[in-house]
């Protein structure tokens, strides 16, 4: 079976290939049906894939030749390890839901079929990329999937500030991935192959060099390349600044691309390439402190925004630090397991904010309210979401959140750990914050209120799903079947256990429970039914400076803009004035030198003849004089 | 029968002064027939020389005063073409000043 | 077999006939510009495909065509006792090695393409017509020649070619960049006849201290020459006895000199974006894409192929330099206000890369280099095909004046994103291989001065999507609302051109085993 | 010498196409003498069926082993190059006045004081002897003076024969001069015996030689418009009939080249060839020089008068490697410097045509009137377009074959700066030629845009002649590389 996997990319894309051909004037049913169903097909696929993987342990690679270089050879192909299998499991399911949503959500768009085209062609480098038996066939789709993110977050391209944010993720992804290519250049260099097992090999051994660069510091410095492109995908602090505006995008883009999937692949990444992390604790460090600042940092943000879905992005930023610094901190199978909890109830919270937005026609959380006697569904599978966000027992958040943080302490990182601890009061905060403001109370704008209504099936039956996913994920890897992704990811590994993993440790568990209900409890306090000395406003401005910093998000974007921006647009006037003003127009004097020198030759032609034969004298006269000289004298 | 002999440096020499009259008169003089005769001038500078040779030179020989006396001749045909182009000249504009001679120009 | 002088001559014809029909039967005109450039194109995928077979049978046992698979020759004339009383010998002889074939398929295509760009209203399309042909004829020449002089010769005719194809049409300015364009590329003609004559005489022993012997000729100093590939052979292994180093590296700066200006390297490129700015979108895709291309081509075959030893002794200078062009280009695209120029100074930001690849001198660097020039001309070309026709609609190639074209032109805007996307290397086109490549081979000499160059990666992403965003994306101005989009027989260029970039993205290896003939040669020449 | 020997001379095989041409030249000038009515036409038509004989006559004689009548006038490689050139340019002039003689009323000298100067550019390509050299110089000279004056009732024509006049008898009056010096140290008068001793003249007294040498060459410089003793030339050639132009710019050149060639060359062999340093000296000022001034000139005339004085300085170059060259190698020096004279010949007088011919029609010599010439005739613009790309030096035309024989002895020859020169100033005259062949290309409007351009039977021979010389040399010069390869120079 497993031999087939090539089926399971190769689905989304002949549905894409299929959309290409019929263009733009494809009815929506059939752009939407193709869609649904390669990719629910492509989902089965995996599945049996990942049975037989389980069964059979990692297979492949199957490659053929793609280009020679001198001596060496790279081939492509795919290989599938537990690993992977995972991985297209959830890509493919979560990529089936998200399809089936957007034919409700898109529906009426002109673009309706590009739309489609532009996700399965997503789909496909995703699944892809998760397959890919070698660095440079990953960098391949890596990009693709970064294309796609452009495409779709620019997807509007009508309105100014989406095509300002497509083009600034794919530019400040782009400063990552540069970094990962001179990474894999690197690797490719010491260890002569981009194939996964000969560089980890190399890796492992430690014994290779580039000349310049040797031994322990060339693995830290290639581990640290691929882990900035790690940062620039998955949003990472300090790249983290594109994912909240990708919001720009259509809402199911956001549940796929920017929560689920593409921003998951730096984590892939990272836990694909473990053993070049393990080989260099420098680079294992840096990953947990990115990991926990990008979490806490992004859950303050996340505290005070306004826009319903740039509260999901940047939790989903914050999430995201919590699966890197699970890796950082050693415990590999806990950020893979947090990954795919996170893709479900992620994934959940923005088709339900999705179907919100599609109700009121707004993204403003202030101009929300009461929607629950409207959207029961979408409230009820929201909640599902918050719940297992917020890390409440026994929502899939909470076994993968509080695995993390055991590892955190018990893998020696107390600061590290008080840092998470601290995100994950702020994240149950805020998500319930978004709950209250959206669903309970008063509706603050009637009118938007009135015209409120749930969408068709093809939207409510994923939220169902999503919220069952989000609901039971979570025993995938908890007590009650036996850590069962363990067993299952390390199954085959050499020392059968890769990083660290730990029993239970129920205190912990009480203790995280408790921040997040008391998380809940304050944003119960002050969103839900607030006394009037607990009023919003009043908190905003107890809290003044640290409000501000927060709602303006720590003032990233500007410095950035100020950094980067204008020093590089700076750059580009002053080059270009040299280039007008110095070089060309140096070439100018020159040209009209020379030529107004030929003017004056040509009026030298005075038509008078004897001043003709003055000259014509004048050089007889001086070349016999000069002839004489250099003859040396008439004697 | 005895001469006195003129050393052959001042000979030269006088043939020198006289092509550089010639030459200065040709640059200078406004009417064309005085240039024609400074440039008339200029040959017979180089017929002093030949004939001088011829007789004083290294190994002397008649070939030098052969040379002049066609030198002479073909000077006399460009005398006559000059004076031919000069009336050609005055014909068409009424003047026989060299520095008039201006349309083709630039 | 005369496969080599066939591409050469067939556009020749092609012009010639152009001359014989009347100007005023301008679809007429149009064909024998399509016919000649189709015909070219054929002989060249013939080429390909005896290729291989070729190779495997091995050049012919003539030493002036060593190890050059396909030849063709024709006596052209010889110049009585030029050296050492010997008569030299130039033959119109041309042959096709792996980065010979692959530059003259590419100028045939791209002839092709540019004929079929041209508006068939257009006033000139005889003269375009005529040009076009004599200036795909000359840049065939200079690539396939086997020969110094042929490629002298193909080169001048590229130039006076390109000279009167900048003149045909385009904005009153254009008269002085046709005048900049000649000037500059003349010169730089001149720098590398005299390099590569040098170059010749040297190997024959010119600058060498020796002493002749009796009958005059000295030892260990093979016979003149001015076929390169006779040159390659001779000079490997030569001792600097016969050719001494100092003669040497004079020589290569002169080659490298003649270069620069040739392929519009930095600081002698301004003839390039002005030429590109006041000339037609045809035009440019011949000059941007083939006839600019002659100068890397030099690098290549004669600073790779006959001075290995001195292009690796002064690697670092010309790394340096390729590095400055891709900044330097990089940053001058971002500043610039008008598309073409734009486009023009991103080919020089690419071009750079060729530098940086070929002094790393390495089997990925030298591969780099070939696969960028490819790259580049063809999304080059691509690029101003589409700015083209933009125009023609828009009537301005200004990035302030355009904006939400995606909505009025989906084709037009859909393609020249691919466009784009490609010459920003991303994967799957041609871009990405041949930056990949080439930085694979940099980073292997010139790690700390790649890691500046690997700025330009992100460079190119900030003003190409930069230059996206003004145009098809944004708000739609409401005096292009109306606009048409392209037509089929409009848009198969532009199809052709996405078919090519993707099928050397995807499946580069097809290229590669071309290009990989000549990278060996080289390789083998170098060590 | 003895009766015996007088009649016992090769006079036949030396002086045959000499004497042809004189032939022709006096019967010519009886005719027109005797009967006034004779359409001109005829007489031209009788001159090139005389200079036609002396060509086949020379041709004949091309290899023939080396003879000398009266130790004065030779056949040899020098004398069978320039004849055999000198007669083809006359050709072409005599071909060109045919056409133009039907269009302008010329005056009847003009016939056989061509042929006469033909004789005279024969004598200095075959005279071994100063003399004989001096007086054929001035023959061609002299006969050129008129010609240049003979256009009836033109102020401008007289004007220019004056200015070439006095120019021209002033540089023969300095040739003499240094002859003279030359007669001095030496006592005679033959380059063969000159040429015998001119190893130990040169050693015993280098500075009178050096300045024999230097006004020798300055003299030829005013005859082959070298810079700073080019100045007449624009004007003269604006004024001179076209034909007498183009006979001027081609045929006296070659002449002229031909005798300095063989008088330095006679003279001044190997031993002293660092006196060839000045020939460099000019032949780089010259090209430079001629260039630069060229760029802003908007008169065709002029234009091409000082293109002419440029592709001068081109063709002196092989001179100035006399210097640095060895011996042997001045073989090859002598081919290029024929090739380039041969193609140039060619380019030159097809140029002077077509300009003729166009600013009759439009009647204006600013090169506006080149305007949509190809919309008006085709065939003339392409014509024109060829020359163009000839001098310019384009591949596939002669003018390039011949650039590159010549930088390639530069450089073989150690004076790369030379070559390289060479092509930077060929590229700064694109900028002139190309300019004229924009022009041409131009679409024209207007009330001139229909008007066609009437191109007379012999005018249509002439330029299919030079365009076939001009492409054929660069596209077989082996038609003209392999007779010059056979030539014995050294004999």
């Amino acid at each position: 079976m497993v031999a087939y996997a090539w089926l399971v990319p190769l689905l989304p894309l002949a549905a894409y290939v299929f959309l290409l051909v019929l263009g733009r004037r494809a009815p929506e049913g059939v752009a939407a049906g193709v869609s649904v169903v390669c990719s629910l097909a492509s989902f089965l696929v995996s599945a049996a894939v990942f049975r037989a993987a389980a069964s059979q342990g990692p297979v492949g690679p199957y490659l053929f030749h793609w280009l020679t270089l001198g001596s060496a050879s790279i081939s492509f192909g795919f290989e599938v390890t537990r690993l992977n299998a995972l991985m297209i499991l959830v890509v493919s399911l979560v990529s089936t839901l998200v399809l089936l949503y957007s034919a409700g959500y898109m529906h009426g768009d002109e673009r309706f079929p590009v739309f489609y085209q532009y996700l399965n062609l997503f789909v496909f480098s995703m699944l892809a990329l998760v397959l890919s038996p070698n660095l440079l066939q990953l960098y391949i789709f890596w990009e693709m999937v970064g294309l796609c993110s452009y495409l779709l977050v620019g997807f509007w391209y009508f309105k100014p500030e989406a095509a300002l944010a497509a083009k600034k993720s794919f530019i400040v992804t782009r400063i990552g991935d540069t970094g990962l290519l001179i990474g894999i250049v690197l690797l490719y260099w010491a260890s002569g192959s981009f194939d996964y097992s000969t560089v980890f090999a190399a890796a492992g051994a430690g014994q290779w060099s580039l000349g310049w660069v040797s031994g322990q510091e060339l693995t830290t410095l290639c581990a640290l390349l691929v882990f900035l492109g790690a940062v620039g995908k998955s949003a990472q602090f300090p790249l983290h600044v594109w994912l909240p505006d990708a919001m720009e995008g259509p809402t199911p883009v956001s549940a796929l691309i920017h929560a689920a999937t593409m921003v998951a692949a730096g984590v892939y990444l990272v836990a694909r390439c473990y053993p070049l992390f393990q080989a260099s604790p420098g680079a294992l460090a840096t990953v947990a402190w990115i990991g926990a600042i990008t979490a806490l940092l992004a859950a303050l943000i996340a505290l005070t925004q306004r826009d319903i879905k740039r509260v999901i992005a940047y939790s989903t930023v914050s999430q995201l630090g919590y699966m890197m610094l699970a890796l950082g901190v050693g415990a590999y199978a806990y950020g893979v397991f947090h990954l795919m909890t996170h893709a479900f109830f992620k994934a959940l919270l923005f088709l339900a904010a999705g179907s919100v937005i599609h109700a009121v026609d707004t993204q403003d959380l202030f101009e929300m309210g009461g929607l629950y006697r409207k959207l029961p569904l979408t409230a009820w599978t929201f909640l599902a979401g918050a719940l297992a966000l917020a890390g409440v027992v026994p929502f899939a958040g909470f076994w993968s959140k509080d695995d993390i943080l055991a590892a955190a302490l018990n893998t020696g990182h107390p600061v590290l750990w008080g840092m998470l601890l601290l995100a994950a009061f702020c994240t149950a905060f805020y998500i319930f914050r978004v709950y209250f403001l959206v669903f309970t109370g008063a509706p603050r704008q009637p009118e938007r209120w009135q015209h409120a209504h749930e969408g068709s099936w093809v939207m409510t039956l994923p939220l169902l799903v999503l919220a069952a996913m989000a609901t039971i994920a979570g025993f995938f890897n908890s007590p009650l079947n036996g850590d069962g992704l363990e067993h299952f990811l390390f199954a085959d590994s050499p020392q059968h256990q890769i990083g660290y993993t730990a029993p239970e440790n129920v205190p912990l568990m009480l203790l995280s429970l408790l921040v997040a209900l008391l998380g809940i409890g304050l944003a119960a306090a002050v969103y839900w039914r607030p006394r009037q000395s607990q009023r919003p406003e009043r908190w905003a401005r107890a809290w003044g400076p640290f409000y501000t910093l927060s709602y303006r998000k720590f003032y990233l974007d500007e410095v950035y803009y100020a950094a980067l921006v204008y020093t590089g647009k700076g750059i580009a006037a002053v080059v270009d004035w040299i280039d007008r003003y110095v070089i060309d127009a140096l070439v100018r004097v020159v040209g009209r030198l020379v030529y107004s020198v030929s003017v004056l030759l040509k009026f030298s032609q005075t038509g008078q003849v004897q001043a003709y034969s003055t000259v014509a004298a004048l050089g007889v006269l001086v070349l016999v004089a000069w002839a004489m000289l250099r003859a040396g004298g008439v004697h | 029968m005895a001469y006195f002999p003129i050393p052959t440096g001042s000979l030269l020499a006088l043939g020198a002064i006289l092509f550089c009259i010639g030459l200065y008169g040709a640059l200078t003089k406004r009417n064309l027939i005085i240039v024609l005769v400074s440039v008339e001038l200029m040959l017979n500078a180089a017929n002093i020389n030949l004939v001088v040779f011829s007789r004083l030179g290294l190994n002397p020989g008649l070939n030098g005063q052969v040379f002049a006396l066609f030198t002479i001749t073909v000077a006399a045909a460009e005398i006559a073409v000059g004076l031919a182009l000069l009336l050609a000249v005055f014909r068409l504009r009424k003047t026989s000043d060299v520095n008039d001679l201006n349309e083709n120009k630039n | 077999m005369g496969l080599a002088l066939w591409m050469v001559l067939v556009p020749v014809l092609a012009a010639f006939v152009c001359v014989l029909v009347p100007a005023r039967q301008a679809c007429v005109q149009r064909g024998l510009a399509l016919a000649g450039s189709v015909i070219t194109l054929l002989l060249a995928l013939l080429a390909w495909l005896r290729f291989p077979g070729a190779v495997q049978a091995g050049g012919g046992a003539n030493p002036a065509a060593a190890g050059v698979p396909l030849v063709s020759h024709l006596p052209w004339f010889t110049l009585p006792g030029l050296w050492q009383q010997q008569d030299v010998t130039v033959g119109l002889s041309f042959g096709l090695d792996g980065l010979s074939l692959t530059l003259a398929g590419l100028t045939a295509l791209l002839a092709l393409l540019a004929a079929a760009a041209v508006r068939p209203e257009e006033a000139e399309m005889r003269r375009f017509a005529l040009w076009s042909q004599l200036a795909a004829a000359g840049a065939i020449a200079a690539f396939t020649a086997l020969d110094v002089l042929t490629f002298f010769a193909g080169l001048e005719l590229s130039l006076f070619a390109g000279f009167f194809l900048i003149d045909l049409s385009g904005d009153p300015q254009r008269r002085a960049a046709a005048v900049k364009y000649l000037l500059y590329r003349g010169l730089a003609s001149v720098l590398l006849l005299l390099a590569l004559f040098g170059i010749a005489y040297g190997v024959a022993g010119g600058y060498s201290s020796l002493q002749p012997d009796a009958n005059g000729n000295l030892p260990g100093a093979p016979a003149f020459t001015l076929a390169w590939p006779a040159l390659q052979h001779n000079l490997h292994g030569l001792s600097t006895a016969v050719f001494p180093d100092h003669a040497r590296a004079v020589l290569f700066w002169v080659l490298l000199l003649g270069i620069l200006v040739e392929e519009a390297f930095v600081p002698f490129h301004t003839w390039l974006p002005t030429a590109h700015e006041h000339t037609s979108a045809p035009v440019s895709m011949l000059l941007g894409g083939v006839l600019t291309k002659t100068g890397a081509y030099a690098l290549l075959r004669f600073g790779a192929g006959l001075l290995p030893d001195q292009l690796q002794h002064f690697a670092t200078w010309v790394a340096v330099l390729g590095t400055i062009n891709i900044l330097y280009g990089a940053f001058a695209a971002w500043a610039q206000r008008d598309w073409r120029r734009l486009i023009a100074f991103g080919s020089i930001s690419h071009m750079g890369l060729v530098l940086l690849a070929t002094a790393a001198g390495n089997a990925a660097g030298l591969q780099g280099a070939m696969f960028m020039m490819v790259s580049s001309g063809l999304l080059t070309a691509f690029l101003f095909f589409l700015a083209g026709a933009v125009q023609a609609r828009t009537q301005t190639a200004e990035l302030g004046r355009l904006g939400g074209l995606s909505r009025p032109l989906p084709l037009l805007s859909g393609f020249w994103l691919v466009a784009a996307l490609g010459a920003l290397g991303l994967p799957l086109t041609s871009g990405f291989v041949s930056e990949i490549q080439s930085f694979i081979g940099s980073f292997h000499r010139f790690p700390a001065i790649s890691f500046v160059a690997a700025l330009g990666l992100i460079l190119s992403a900030v003003y190409l999507l930069y230059a996206i965003q003004q145009t098809t994306f944004g708000p739609l101005r409401p005096e292009y609302a109306s606009l048409a989009d392209a037509q089929a027989r409009e848009l198969w260029p532009a199809v052709v051109l996405t078919a090519v970039v993707l099928w050397v993205g995807v499946y580069p290896n097809g290229l590669g085993q071309v290009l990989g003939q000549t990278v060996q040669q080289l390789l083998q020449m170098g060590g | 010498m003895s009766v015996s020997d007088w009649l016992n001379q090769p006079y036949i095989a030396t002086m045959g196409p000499l004497l042809t041409v004189s032939a022709a030249a006096l019967i010519i000038m009886v005719l027109e003498f005797t009967c006034r009515k004779l359409d001109r036409r005829w007489l031209i038509g009788l001159a090139l069926a005389g200079v036609a004989v002396a060509l086949a006559e020379a041709l004949v004689h091309f290899y023939h082993d080396p003879a000398m009548a009266l130790n004065t006038v030779v056949t040899d490689a020098f004398a069978n190059v320039f004849s055999v050139l000198i007669l083809i340019s006359a050709l072409l002039v005599l071909l060109f006045a045919l056409d133009y003689a039907g269009q302008v009323r010329l005056a009847g000298e003009h016939t056989y004081l061509i042929l006469f100067a033909v004789a005279g550019a024969l004598a200095m390509a075959s005279a071994v002897d100063l003399i004989t050299l001096y007086v054929g110089l001035e023959l061609l000279s002299l006969s050129s003076y008129v010609l240049v004056a003979l256009r009836s009732r033109s102020a401008a024509s007289a004007e220019g024969g004056v200015k070439y006049l006095l120019m021209g008898s002033i540089g023969s009056a300095v040739l003499l001069y240094g002859m003279s010096f030359l007669y001095g140290v030496t006592g005679t008068t033959s380059l063969i015996q000159l040429g015998a001793g001119g190893l130990a003249t040169y050693t015993s007294y280098p500075q009178i030689a050096t300045l024999a040498f230097v006004l020798m060459l300055a003299g030829m410089g005013f005859k082959l418009s070298l810079v700073p003793f080019h100045m007449w030339t624009p004007d003269a050639y604006e004024g001179a009939p076209a034909p007498i132009s183009a006979f001027l710019a081609t045929l006296s050149k070659a002449a002229a080249f031909g005798m300095l060639l063989r008088m330095l060359l006679f003279i001044f062999n190997a031993a002293a060839s660092d006196v060839f340093f000045w020939a460099g000296v000019l032949a780089a000022v010259t090209m430079v020089v001629g260039n630069l001034i060229a760029l802003p000139q908007r008169n065709m005339k002029r234009l091409l008068a000082f293109s002419s004085v440029a592709q001068a300085g081109y063709v002196l170059l092989p001179f100035a490697l006399f210097q640095t060259g060895a011996f042997q190698d001045w073989i090859s020096l002598f081919d290029s410097l024929s090739f380039y004279l041969y193609a140039y010949t060619f380019m030159t007088v097809g140029a002077f045509a077509v300009v003729w011919v166009v600013s009759r029609a439009r009647n204006t010599l600013l090169d506006e009137a080149l305007v949509g010439l190809y919309q008006q005739s085709p065939w003339l613009a392409l014509a024109l377009t060829v020359f163009l790309l000839g001098l310019a030096g384009v591949p596939l035309t002669g003018g390039f074959v011949g650039k590159v024989y010549l930088f390639s002895d530069a450089v073989h020859l150690h004076a790369a700066w030379l070559g390289v020169l060479l092509f930077v100033c060929s590229v700064a005259s694109f900028f002139y030629y190309f300019g004229w062949v924009r022009k041409v290309f131009q679409p024209l409007t207007g009330p001139l845009a229909g008007q066609r351009i009437h191109v007379g039977p012999s005018m249509n021979l002439l330029l299919a002649v030079c365009v076939a010389g001009t492409l054929l040399l660069g596209m077989v010069p082996a038609l003209l590389l392999r007779p010059l390869a056979h030539t014995l120079w050294l004999s």
